[in-house]
């Protein structure tokens, strides 16, 4: 399984493309797993990517969340 | 008890009744007189008080007489017959002349030469408004030029006091009136021009109570005209009432009615002074806030509804996406191996279902059935022909033309090997076979 | 005797004739001998010609069942 | 004997002419004979055909059940 | 037996042609035969294919299951 | 995370530029994050200066009261 | 007085030109904190510079050496 490096839309461009050819009835058995390898191991390379984003997403809110507590403005005070 | 004839009156009926009478009394009469404290109020009455060396009297006259009186601008000193009738001023009940008309009656001594001093002064330009020196916008200390007794250093002190508690005032004692004066003002002005730097003082108040025009008269010396001129600290000119006039009034930076005004003049200033002040503090702290506000709310959008808050919410959308991807492409390709596993179970089966073997024991047995047959068929004709052959055979050895010589007959055939049934073809020597049931012999005919 | 090859149908209708001619009892004893003779040959001859070919069909039936005990076909087996 | 490549179908035909031509009474004798001993030389010769094919099934059947075992296809797990 | 890589449905179509050929009772001894063994051929090689197929998927499923558990990616704690 | 120091009006306009940027729905994924996680730096540092400023504010205007209080000026006592 | 007077015509002057430049939206955070810290300060500083003023009333006169001599002064009520 090689691991290309697709940007992720065209990647997720590809997936769909795929699904629409699998859609197909008459796609012989072996394309048909061609395709459908093709399509989990871009699954899987897509969802690797998604989930680092997410984490690093996560974090950052996270410090961005925790940055406001300690010094969270609050405009009432000074009313 | 009161006796019952006893008038009391109320205030006010008693002047309202003085009014009338002096009204009716002298309605009209001809005062001469030097004017002095004259004030033109803003309503356009004209308001002064008739003197001379012994008396005086208050004169109101109203705009519409000012307007058509002979006279018509009025100067203190000047000595007028004023036309008019007297009366009473009820609220304060004071004896006045309401004017009617007036007119000039020759100038004073006292103003003539006065109006002289000033005229000097004016063309010397000691009035010059551009020489003025600005008010120190708050004085730290006050320099105060006066009689240490008099009602003017009293309404200072106590006004100051009040409304600049603790105010630094330094007084110069001098005397107000009378020969000498003047030169002491003048020094006391001087004294504080000269005091070294950081003791001096930011302003002075030169000036003294109210008085006649004698008693002011040392204010319009030149000793104290030329202090005044020559002081680099702001003078006020604070000289008896609001009606006086002396040379020092118009040659100091600053002129107040009354010493009271004088001190009031310097206070305003502090409280004028206080109020920018907080009013700046909250001007910065309301500009700071609105920036701080405003900078808070530049940021505000970014937080909610913004494209940056919203991106997470952007991966959420990629992955459910992705998921329906994925489940498609399971469902699609498994229902693409199920229809293809479908396919070949149904070649599959009807495959199965052809019976190979089956086949092959049906030709088996055609085959064995037509050997069967083939091998009964031969084996009928066989028999048959064997039969025949045998009924033939038993038929033939019954017609055996030996069986008569076993009866005892014999056969005799000539060389021919011909049957002899007749003796008469025989001739004599003549050899011939006879052939019995066992064996046979030659024999030869002997005789006929 | 000559050996004449005559095949077995004609011989049995000779021999029939032979007979036929037999049961004239005006044959002369000369004649007779002679088809007598002549009918026991032929008989002689068919029967031979009968055990030839019983003999021939015997081999080919040992032949057969030689060759076929080895796999021979069972129909019973099938039932 | 000669080993006549006949297919099986013709030699089948053939094996009902031979029967029908011994079902007619007139056949000679030799004739009827040379018959018998084709219509056995070819049903030899077939049921030799038919073991051989029959053989040739089984060991494709025993093959085709043994491969099967191994890795046969159970569609009910994907459901 | 040749293991020919037709693919599967090629080999679908002739199976079914097969069958439709086997399912002629006239078909020949011999044909039939041959028919059979094809269709026994293409059977096996079919089967193998898709049980084939179907190994890789779980594989593929396996890993895909597998690589998730790790990083799966949990959208319901953002809301 | 380098903290660029970035004035506030710099970084505001740079975090209106990143946030026009993102309203593209067609902003690639991996530049999405980009442009999020440096928005999201900079709202953070922005928010930072904020509260720093914010606090300095409240000490100033603290001191400024407290001082006023031993010598307010009453205007209203003159009146 | 010792301490070296805060010139508050120049101070006041000041304050009017930070206040006016506060009073520009545009001014960027970190300035406008530098003037609203400078004008607080310099505020400040007059009230206490106000405070700080000598509190009495003194009447000069003469020493014995002719100099004249500050002595405290209370005007007498006899108005």
């Amino acid at each position: 399984m090689k691991k290309e490096t697709l940007d992720f839309e065209t990647a997720l461009k590809k997936l769909e493309a795929i699904v629409a050819k699998l859609e197909n009835p008459d796609v012989p058995l072996q394309e048909g797993f061609a395709l459908y390898e093709e399509g989990m191991t871009l699954t899987a390379q897509m969802k690797k990517e998604l989930n680092d984003i997410e984490k690093k997403v996560k974090i950052l809110q996270k410090d961005a969340k925790g940055g406001l507590q300690e010094t969270d403005f609050e405009p009432e005070e000074n009313g | 008890m009161q006796p019952i004839e006893e008038k009391v009156y109320k205030v006010s009926e008693l002047t309202q009744l003085l009014k009338l009478t002096l009204e009716a009394q002298f309605a009209a009469v001809s005062v001469l007189g030097e004017a002095s404290g004259v004030v033109l109020a803003s309503s356009g009455h004209l308001y002064f008080t008739l003197k001379d060396a012994a008396g005086a009297m208050k004169v109101a006259m109203f705009r519409g007489a000012l307007q058509r009186s002979t006279l018509k601008r009025l100067e203190n000193g000047q000595q007028i017959v004023v036309r008019g009738m007297l009366s009473v001023y009820p609220l304060r009940g004071e004896l006045q002349i309401i004017a009617s008309d007036m007119r000039l009656q020759g100038i004073g001594d006292i103003f003539a030469a006065l109006e002289k001093l000033k005229q000097a002064y004016l063309e010397k330009g000691y009035f010059d408004p551009q020489r003025k020196k600005p008010l120190p916008l708050l004085p730290g200390r006050i320099g105060v030029v006066t009689s240490p007794t008099g009602a003017a250093v009293r309404d200072i002190v106590r006004i100051l006091r009040r409304r600049f508690p603790g105010i630094a005032v330094v007084i110069y004692p001098a005397r107000v009136q009378g020969d000498g004066a003047a030169g002491e003002i003048a020094a006391g002005i001087d004294h504080f021009n000269g005091a070294p730097p950081g003791t001096g003082v930011d302003v002075l108040i030169v000036g003294r109570g109210g008085g006649s025009y004698e008693d002011l008269w040392a204010f319009n010396e030149a000793p104290v005209v030329e202090a005044i001129f020559r002081s680099r600290i702001p003078v006020i000119s604070a000289v008896g009432h609001e009606t006086d006039f002396t040379i020092a009034d118009f040659v100091a930076d600053l002129r107040a009615a009354t010493p009271s005004a004088a001190a009031e003049l310097v206070v305003g200033k502090k409280d004028e002074f206080l109020n920018r002040i907080d009013f700046l503090r909250h001007a910065l702290m309301r500009l700071m806030e609105r920036e701080l506000h405003d900078r808070r709310s530049s940021l505000q959008p970014l937080r909610g509804e913004s494209a940056l808050a919203d991106f997470p919410g952007r991966l959420q959308e990629l992955a459910q996406r992705l998921d329906n991807g994925e489940f498609a492409l399971l469902r699609l390709f498994q229902q693409s191996l199920k229809e293809k596993l479908g396919q070949w179970n149904r070649s599959a089966q009807r495959f199965a279902a052809f019976d190979l073997g089956g086949l092959v024991k049906n030709r088996g047995l055609q085959v064995q059935n037509l050997g069967v047959r083939i091998g009964a068929r031969f084996n009928e004709r066989m028999q048959q022909q064997r039969q025949r052959i045998g009924v033939l055979d038993s038929k033939l050895a019954g017609m055996n033309p030996e069986n008569i010589l076993a009866k005892g007959y014999s056969i005799t055939t000539d060389r021919e090997q011909r049957l002899v049934r007749d003796a008469s073809a025989l001739v004599a020597d003549e050899e011939i076979r006879i052939r019995f049931a066992r064996g046979s012999a030659a024999a030869r005919v002997i005789k006929e």
